[in-house]
């Protein structure tokens, strides 16, 4: 059990640094889909610890959600692509103060 | 009659205020109006005076509650006068002499543009010194006692675009003002002690109360009549006054206004009676202005000065009299009286000359006067014999009784007192001396003329006043009258008899007379001053004022300059500067703030996620501790 | 979905058709289907006549939703509540909670939304087009951005958009389980994601904006699930109840408890914008289209708040020991940050977007009192009241602050450097009059909305024995107010700097009105605050 | 009724006045109509002092309605003998500041519209102020009269009048935001058993423990002392005089200051009497500060205007001290002072803001001999200065004295030193006075006018009710004392009797002195 919770603590971690650290919004976007998928890691855990299915079927609202979390955040990465020729989030730092 | 006495301040306010307000139309018999208000003071001061003295001893009183002017809680002032002995011969005084220096200044002021001005301020003042000697009250007397301060004011500095003349008006306020403190402190004390102001109440009853609280009291009123009596400390003003139109000079720095501290110290007899150690204070106070007012008017050059310093002198006397406590209360307001003919005849006479010499003040330019002012010089001789207490002149009458009581006091008080009377034949003997006889002196087109009737007949009766004013005396009537004010004088034996004590002072006046006969007198007179560094310390002293501006420089005017310097310094940069300050620093705050804000996506999250570790931290801190 | 029997393979139970009140949950549905009307009406309308039925469908349904709203409302029952009594009822299965300040927060939002709906609709600003970008596949600059202005054309899909992401933020305020929350989370933000990246002019920061808002955004959200989720572990249930249960009888896992409660509050703090979590809100708000920064603004702020309070309330009531100091000391942070930080703003939207950051601040001050009322005195103004009380203030004068920045313009579009606002006194007393009442408002100055909002949140935080939060909180008011009434100085008092002065652009008659009416309800609910107030209070407690 | 009628006409006039045509062609109508409505204002105030029953004291022609009633909020008006003085003030005050308004230039293209619009608001907020009974609706009006004065000053100010404007803001917001937190707190304590409610009598029974009344209090008391202006709370008051009009100038401090030494007496000592006595030491003391502190800064000012306001600190100083004395006599006087000082104000900063105009310049090294050119206007400046420093015989001085007596019987030392604010006093008008009027006519000034009859119109009123309240004060007095008997019942104090009371049947029989 404990062993499950700490996967996927781990791969938050993971998930949370890579959003610190890369610089390519494609990349950043990835490491948040590894956190969504940590957390459903840790529902469907719990789900077992509890031995109800309400961690389970949470899960897969997750995945709903975090495909619709793609076919968004792709559209605005790939226009601001086209725009900038580049998907360095470092770029993008007109607004600022 | 008695009933109508407010009638006597009534007219010449009204007169005074009217003219004022009426404006332009007035000017030219506006002077002749606020003459006549003040003669019909003195009419009714007659008539009320008549009635009164028709009246047993003990039935000389009158209060009239006009209306109340304050009540609040136990606070209770009545507008109400308090007419007896003591007032009435005040009211004879102010409105006399008062009356006479209007006629005078009908000639004095006669090319003034601003003469019908210079009108209502007289009128003014004439009202408000009625009011003071009038008041049941302390605090009436106080309104009074401002009053007048107002009038002087306006008057000393009646000639504004003299930049002398303002400084001086706002110096004689401003120094009046710190008697004034004095002055309302005590009132304050009275009210939280006795829990009225009323004069007679408080008098009554001051007896009840510690010794202490009389003490306070009676040291506060001294303050007050300091400042309005021009005594030491508080003397600074007096000299500077001079610079008001002369009959301003004579009315009220020298006949009345001056002289109001002595009256406070009588009307609060039953205070000063009540504290020994505030009678003390009261001679002390007069001891020490009599003889630097003296000193000061043997040093000075300018006419008005050396006769300010005179006044200063003599009300040192009045004072030192009053201190005495009931055996000198009596010849203080004698004293008063015959100071008020005697002096107002004076100053006008100075006036007299002046106008004569294109109002040159100084006495070095004058000499030799007495035949081209024959009238001028004639009256001056009569007050100048009177001040110096020539026998049988008024002054001599009133003079010899403060000395008498003074050796009855105390022998070092009573040397002081016969040392003050040579050096008042001395300095009066200079006077003289330099202004009509000797050599003339007179700067280039100065043509000496006499002044016209209107000026010289109030110096005529003047004079005459000084020579008969002993009158009064006669039989103690004088003590008598005003016996049911001040209480019963007691005769002090002295260990000589008083028609020796009176020959000592007789003998006294005369060495001081011919010592100035001698100097001023055989000896050429400069008509140019010798410079300080020529004369000798005393003449410096005296003729700096005993260094009383100095003093007034060093330990007041120059410390409250800088700590209102500092004050505006530290409001700005300290108080101010600290708001503004604090606000600077929040702009600072907010330009530092804005610094994370760099635009990177990355930092934003870095931020949320150490916001979210701190959030966890604390949330266990909480918990756990 | 709570379910307490351990199922087997063997052992299936009979699943019951769930039970849905249609009846409660209308307003949700009707938005919802005018959403779906305004898709289907992207697919069958030629382009050029799509507009104005797609503001027909979006502004019906909003009207309509509006007044199921307050049938609703009206006929919600009463429950006896632990301390202070509720209104409503848990529906669809424990997941929503169609209770009294839920139903309040729909009808605010649903104001909100008419309000922001008719700047959306503006079209007389832009030479005739709405203030999105045409074709928001070209780049900007580029040859297409010119054709597509050429063409006239327009997104509509913006209203369905608007519509989607305002059904979100009512299913937020009403959710009662972490998982419905999640979810209405997502459908309230993703919206307006897109939203955000549409703007006519500037679109390079519109994009930057939209790319901000939604890499920060999801990442939030992920905290939000991994709390959520660690609820989950620490309780066996998404529930709010139940998890209100678990919390009480202090059974499970105190760390987990205490670090779902963490999490479920940095999702909750992003979306309100408290600091340190705050630092999309300035860079968003500049950079979206305005009409979609003042929906924003005001929308998202209420359901989020709301949605934070009935978790907290409701969920983690019992452990309110525990988290109140937290919030006490976010709410100090924020309102002094948001509040400092404004004074050095140039820029009107910006400054606009830290005040609003200072808001949330208050709101939390209003919070961290956690008072609930007491038994016997149900008139005593409680923190959920007192913050629906704010929250309708706020939104309204920031929609009609917002509608102000679309109207002062110069050639490159909106106006928003403060330095062009000098003498707009002058040039246009009504929106400069209008535009400082706002102002004064936000300040806090009596006989405005913001003055009785700052009122209420202070008095629930002293009830709940907080009063130093309450000194601190107006001593930063009076640092608020200086930057407020910079604006007025600048608008009043100053005269232009450079010779052309702003150019306050005709709009048309709708922006006027949503001006005037949020100018209008401003003044009235300082003046006679009493109905909403009574509205807010008698809203009750959540119902769990 | 008659109360909301009151406050409502100039409110009214205001909107009247803004929907008038405006440019410069309609200036004088528009002026006009503002008068109008300030004397109906006056006429009413009148007929409200005249129906005011002195014999029963206590508040009358009360109105009141429920406003916010979760909040216990009520639309509660009366007023008792201390509010009636100060609305009577204001009313006296805005037709004068009108008329002498008269010819304010306005800088840039300002319309005087809504010049005359805003200080009439000012009016209405004003007298709302002062007959509020209920404490919710005293804060509103009185925070709101923040706004027209903002604009008053900002507006139509001088060159510094974006700062000052701020300034003055922020500085009474400050306070007022304090005040707020305490309102808060009351609305708590007073929820906590039974019904909220705001009304002044309702507050005066709840019961609150002692450090929250102190806590309260400081609250009610930092706004008031920023209002006032106490020391060391006092630099917004020189920047804002100095660079507001005179009217404006007028309207903050004779009326809308004394909001803070009113709110004083009513609120702090009405509903926190225990606390009030508790910091009176600590307001003493910075009272006696302020009437030293702001007299000697008075002396030091080169501007006109800022002594004027310096002196105005002085003054507060003496109001606040009477209040905080606890007696009778000091808190009449204090009452009394607000009144007389708002006519003296007014006065001096009226006929001191016409000679600036002349000059265009308020620096008091500009002038010099000015009486030789304008003897009226130079009289005019000498009885109005006179008045500041408290002469007797004119109105300020009754109210001077009633506070220093009744304060000596309490505290010996503040009352000694407070007196020497009347030295201090005689200095600083005598000097600024001695500069600007007299000596020889400064270059420059030679084509000064004089005032004219309008002028002179407008400050009659002031100088007539100065004199004439100096030898007869007791209409005033009249009204106020039944007010302040009951404040100080309130505050469980009472004038402290005198050590050896004089019997008053002693004092019959010893009428004739001696002993």
């Amino acid at each position: 059990m404990t062993e499950y919770l700490s996967l996927s603590l781990i791969l938050f971690t993971i998930g949370a640094v890579g959003v610190l650290v890369r610089r390519n919004a494609i990349v950043v976007f990835m490491c948040i889909e590894l956190m969504l998928n940590a957390t459903n890691l840790a529902l469907v855990a719990f789900a077992h610890q509890h031995g109800n299915l309400d961690g389970q079927i949470a899960a897969f609202f997750v995945m709903v959600v975090a495909a619709a979390e793609v076919v968004v955040g792709l559209a605005i990465i790939v226009s601001i692509y086209r725009t900038r020729r580049s998907a360095s989030v470092d770029d993008a730092d007109l607004l600022k103060g | 009659m008695l009933d109508l006495v407010w009638l006597l301040v009534a007219i010449p306010l009204v007169s005074g205020l009217g003219l004022l307000v009426w404006g332009k139309e007035a000017d030219a018999w506006g002077h002749l109006v606020a003459t006549v208000a003040s003669a019909a003071s003195f009419v009714l001061g007659v008539v009320a005076f008549i009635e009164l003295a028709g009246r047993d001893a003990d039935d000389r009183s009158v209060t009239h509650v006009l209306f109340t002017w304050i009540e609040a809680g136990p606070f209770h002032v009545d507008m109400a006068y308090h007419y007896d002995p003591l007032a009435a011969l005040f009211v004879l005084l102010i409105t006399g002499v008062g009356t006479l220096i209007h006629v005078y200044s009908i000639g004095y002021m006669a090319h003034d543009e601003r003469r019908r001005r210079f009108f209502c301020f007289l009128n003014i003042f004439v009202a408000a010194m009625l009011t003071l000697v009038l008041a049941a009250d302390y605090l009436v007397i106080f309104l009074g006692w401002e009053g007048v301060g107002l009038a002087s004011y306006l008057l000393i500095g009646f000639w504004q675009h003299k930049p002398s003349a303002a400084a001086a008006a706002k110096k004689a306020f401003v120094v009046n003002r710190v008697g004034d403190l004095g002055m309302a402190l005590a009132i304050m004390l009275m009210f939280a002690q006795l829990g009225t102001t009323d004069i007679a109440s408080v008098n009554a009853s001051i007896g009840s109360a510690s010794t202490s609280v009389a003490t306070a009291m009676g040291l506060l009123l001294l303050l007050g009549a300091c400042g309005k009596s021009a005594q030491v400390p508080l003397q600074s003003w007096l000299l500077d006054a001079m610079e008001g139109p002369t009959p301003v000079s004579a009315l009220i720095h020298a006949a009345t206004m001056v002289t109001a501290g002595v009256y406070l110290v009588v009307r609060s007899n039953g205070i000063f009676d009540a504290s020994e150690a505030a009678r003390t204070a009261v001679v002390v106070v007069g001891l020490v202005t009599l003889l630097v007012g003296a000193w000061i008017g043997c040093a000075k050059d300018d006419i008005k000065k050396a006769l300010a310093g005179s006044t200063m002198s003599q009300i040192g006397y009045m004072m030192l009299a009053a201190g005495l406590g009931p055996a000198g209360y009596a010849f203080a307001i004698f004293h008063l009286i015959t100071h008020g003919f005697f002096k107002a005849n004076m100053f006008l006479g100075a006036g007299s000359v002046m106008h004569a010499m294109d109002d040159d003040v100084d006495m070095r330019h004058y000499g030799a006067l007495r035949t081209s002012l024959p009238i001028t010089f004639a009256t001056f001789a009569l007050g100048y014999l009177a001040i110096i207490g020539f026998p049988g002149f008024s002054g001599f009458f009133s003079k010899d009784k403060i000395i008498e009581a003074a050796f009855g006091y105390n022998v070092w008080v009573g040397l002081g007192t016969l040392l003050g009377a040579g050096v008042t034949a001395f300095y009066m003997t200079r006077l003289m001396m330099m202004t009509f006889f000797g050599e003339k002196r007179w700067r280039d087109e100065v043509h000496p003329h006499e002044s016209p009737l209107v000026m010289t007949i109030p110096l005529m009766v003047l004079g005459a006043a000084s020579l008969l004013g002993g009158a009064l005396l006669a039989g103690d009537w004088i003590v008598d009258w005003l016996e049911p004010v001040v209480g019963h004088t007691e005769h002090h034996e002295l260990a000589i008899p008083a028609l020796a004590m009176s020959a000592i002072i007789v003998a006294v006046v005369a060495v001081g007379a011919t010592l100035a006969y001698l100097t001023y007198g055989r000896r050429p007179v400069a008509d140019v001053a010798p410079l300080d560094s020529q004369v000798r310390w005393p003449v410096r002293a005296g003729r700096h004022e005993m260094y009383g501006n100095e003093i007034n420089e060093a330990l007041v005017v120059r410390p409250v300059q800088h700590t209102t310097r500092t004050l505006v310094f530290l409001d700005g940069r300290g108080i101010d500067g600290f708001v503004t300050g604090l606000a600077d620093r929040l702009g600072e705050a907010s330009q530092a703030l804005r610094k994370p804000q760099n635009g990177l996506v990355r930092s934003y999250a870095l931020g949320i996620f150490a916001g979210a570790t701190l959030v966890l931290v604390a949330l266990l801190a909480v918990t756990l501790a | 979905m709570s379910s307490t029997a351990l199922l087997t393979a063997t052992d299936l139970p009979d699943i019951a058709a769930p039970e849905i009140q249609y009846a409660l949950i209308g307003p949700v549905f009707i938005i919802l289907g005018a959403a779906l009307v305004g898709i289907v009406l992207e697919a069958v309308l030629p382009r050029g006549k799509r507009f104005l039925p797609q503001v027909g469908v979006a502004v019906v349904g909003v009207v309509a939703a509006l007044a199921d709203t307050v049938w609703v409302y009206r006929s919600l029952d009463t429950v006896q509540g632990s301390s202070l009594e509720g209104r409503g009822q848990v529906a669809l299965e424990g997941a929503l909670s169609i209770d009294g300040p839920g139903v309040f927060t729909w009808g605010i939002l649903l104001v909100f939304a008419l309000l922001s709906l008719g700047l959306f609709a503006e079209r007389r600003l832009e030479n005739g087009l709405s203030p999105f970008t045409g074709r928001a596949a070209d780049a900007p600059g580029s040859a297409g951005e010119a054709e597509a202005v050429e063409a006239g054309l327009e997104h509509t899909e913006v209203f369905p958009l608007m519509l989607f992401a305002l059904s979100g933020m009512m299913l937020f305020a009403t959710a009662n389980d972490l998982i419905t929350m999640f979810v209405a989370l997502e459908v309230l933000s993703l919206p307006l994601y897109l939203l955000c990246g549409l703007a006519r002019r500037r679109r390079l920061v519109s994009q930057e904006a939209a790319l901000k808002y939604f890499l920060l955004g999801a990442f939030s959200s992920v905290f939000f699930l991994y709390g959520a989720a660690l609820a989950y572990g620490f309780s066996g249930s998404f529930g709010l109840a139940e998890i209100d249960l678990a919390v009480s009888a202090r059974t499970g896992d105190q760390p987990l408890l205490l670090a779902a409660i963490a999490l479920i509050a940095v999702g909750m703090f992003f979306k309100i914008g408290a600091a340190p979590f705050h630092q999309w809100t300035p860079d968003v708000y500049q950079g979206a289209p305005t009409p979609v920064t003042a929906f924003m603004a005001a929308g998202t702020k209420a359901a989020a708040f709301i949605a934070f309070l009935r978790v907290f309330f409701v969920a983690f009531g019992g452990a309110q020991w525990d988290w109140r100091p937290t919030i006490w000391v976010v709410a100090i942070i924020t309102m002094v940050l948001g509040a400092l930080v404004s004074i050095a703003q140039t820029d009107v939207k910006r400054m606009l977007a830290y005040s609003s950051v200072a808001h949330a601040g208050f709101l939390l001050v209003g919070f961290a009192g956690a008072y609930v009322g007491s038994a016997g005195n149900e008139d005593r103004i409680t923190s959920v009241s007192s913050i629906l009380f704010y929250l309708s203030v706020y939104g309204v004068s920031s929609i009609g602050a917002f509608a102000i920045v679309t109207v002062v313009r110069d050639a490159g579009g909106e106006a928003t450097h403060l330095s062009r606002w000098a003498g707009l006194g002058k040039e246009s007393p009504f929106l400069a009059g209008c535009f400082a009442l706002f102002m004064l408002s936000f300040a806090g100055i009596p006989l405005t909305g913001g003055f009785i909002g700052k009122w209420g949140i202070f008095s629930a935080a002293w009830s709940g024995g907080y009063w130093p939060l309450v000194v601190v909180g107006v001593l930063v008011s009076a640092v608020a107010a200086y930057f407020y009434v910079r604006v007025i100085v600048l608008m009043f008092f100053t005269d232009p700097t450079d010779a052309p002065g702003p150019t306050v652009a005709a709009p048309s008659r709708v922006t006027t009105v949503v001006i005037a009416a949020s100018a209008a309800a401003t003044v009235a609910l300082g003046l006679v605050p009493g109905p909403v107030l009574d509205l807010a209070q008698h809203a009750g407690a959540f119902v769990r | 009724m008659i109360l909301t009628l009151l406050a409502a006409t100039p409110l009214l006039g205001a909107l009247v006045v803004t929907c008038l045509p405006r440019g410069s062609a309609n200036a004088s109508t528009v002026k006009a109509v503002a008068i109008g409505f300030s004397a109906l204002t006056l006429a009413l105030s009148l007929v409200v002092m005249a129906r005011y029953d002195v014999e029963s004291g206590g508040y009358q022609m009360t109105e009141k309605h429920e406003w916010i009633g979760q909040l216990g909020a009520w639309y509660s008006l009366g007023v008792n003998g201390i509010g009636l003085v100060l609305i009577l003030l204001t009313t006296i005050l805005v037709p004068v500041v009108l008329l002498a308004a008269w010819d304010d230039r306005l800088p840039g293209r300002r319309s005087v519209n809504s010049y005359v619009a805003w200080m009439l608001v000012l009016e209405g907020l004003a007298i709302g102020v002062f007959a509020a009974t209920d404490a919710f609706l005293f804060y509103v009006l009185f925070e709101a009269t923040l706004i027209p004065i903002y604009f008053l000053i900002g507006s139509y100010g001088g060159p510094q009048r974006t700062y000052a404007a701020v300034k003055f803001l922020i500085y009474n917001l400050v306070g007022g935001l304090l005040m707020l937190a305490a309102i808060v707190g009351l609305y708590v304590v007073s929820a906590k058993d039974g019904n909220a409610s705001y009304l002044l009598s309702d507050l005066q029974n709840v019961d609150m423990s002692t450090t929250t009344e102190r806590l309260l209090f400081c609250g009610f008391m930092a706004a008031f002392a920023i209002k006032a202006p106490l020391f060391p709370f006092h630099t917004w008051l020189p920047d804002a005089a100095a660079s507001a009009t005179p009217g404006t100038s007028v309207l903050m401090v004779s009326v809308i200051d004394k909001i803070g030494t009113f709110g004083m007496l009513r609120w702090c000592l009405g509903v926190f009497p225990g606390a009030s006595e508790w910091a009176s030491p600590v307001v003493i003391t910075l009272a006696v500060i302020s009437i030293v502190y702001g007299a000697l800064c008075a002396i030091g000012q080169d501007d006109i205007r800022r002594l004027v306001a310096f002196t105005s600190v002085s003054h507060f100083g003496f109001i606040i001290l009477g209040i905080f004395a606890f007696t009778t006599v000091s808190t009449a006087g204090s009452t009394l002072y607000m009144f007389n000082h708002g006519l003296s104000t007014a006065a001096l900063f009226l006929v001191t803001g016409l000679m600036i105009a002349r000059r265009g310049s308020a620096s008091i090294g500009d002038f010099g001999g000015v009486q030789k050119v304008a003897p009226i206007m130079s009289g005019v400046l000498l009885v109005a200065g006179l008045s500041s420093l408290s002469l007797p015989g004119l109105a300020p001085f009754v109210s001077e004295f009633m506070v220093l007596a009744g304060t000596f019987t309490r505290s010996v030392p503040a009352a000694a030193v407070a007196t020497l604010g009347i030295v201090l006093a005689a200095l600083y008008i005598l000097i600024m006075y001695a500069k600007v009027m007299t000596g020889p006519l400064r270059e420059g000034l030679e084509g000064f006018r004089d005032l004219g009859s309008r002028e002179v119109a407008a400050l009659a009123p002031t100088l007539v009710l100065i004199v004439g309240l100096g030898f007869y004060p007791q209409p005033m007095l009249n009204v106020i004392n039944p007010a302040v008997d009951e404040v100080i019942s309130q505050v469980g104090q009472g004038d402290p009797p005198p050590r050896t009371p004089v019997d008053v049947s002693e004092q019959a029989k010893t009428e004739e002195g001696g002993h």
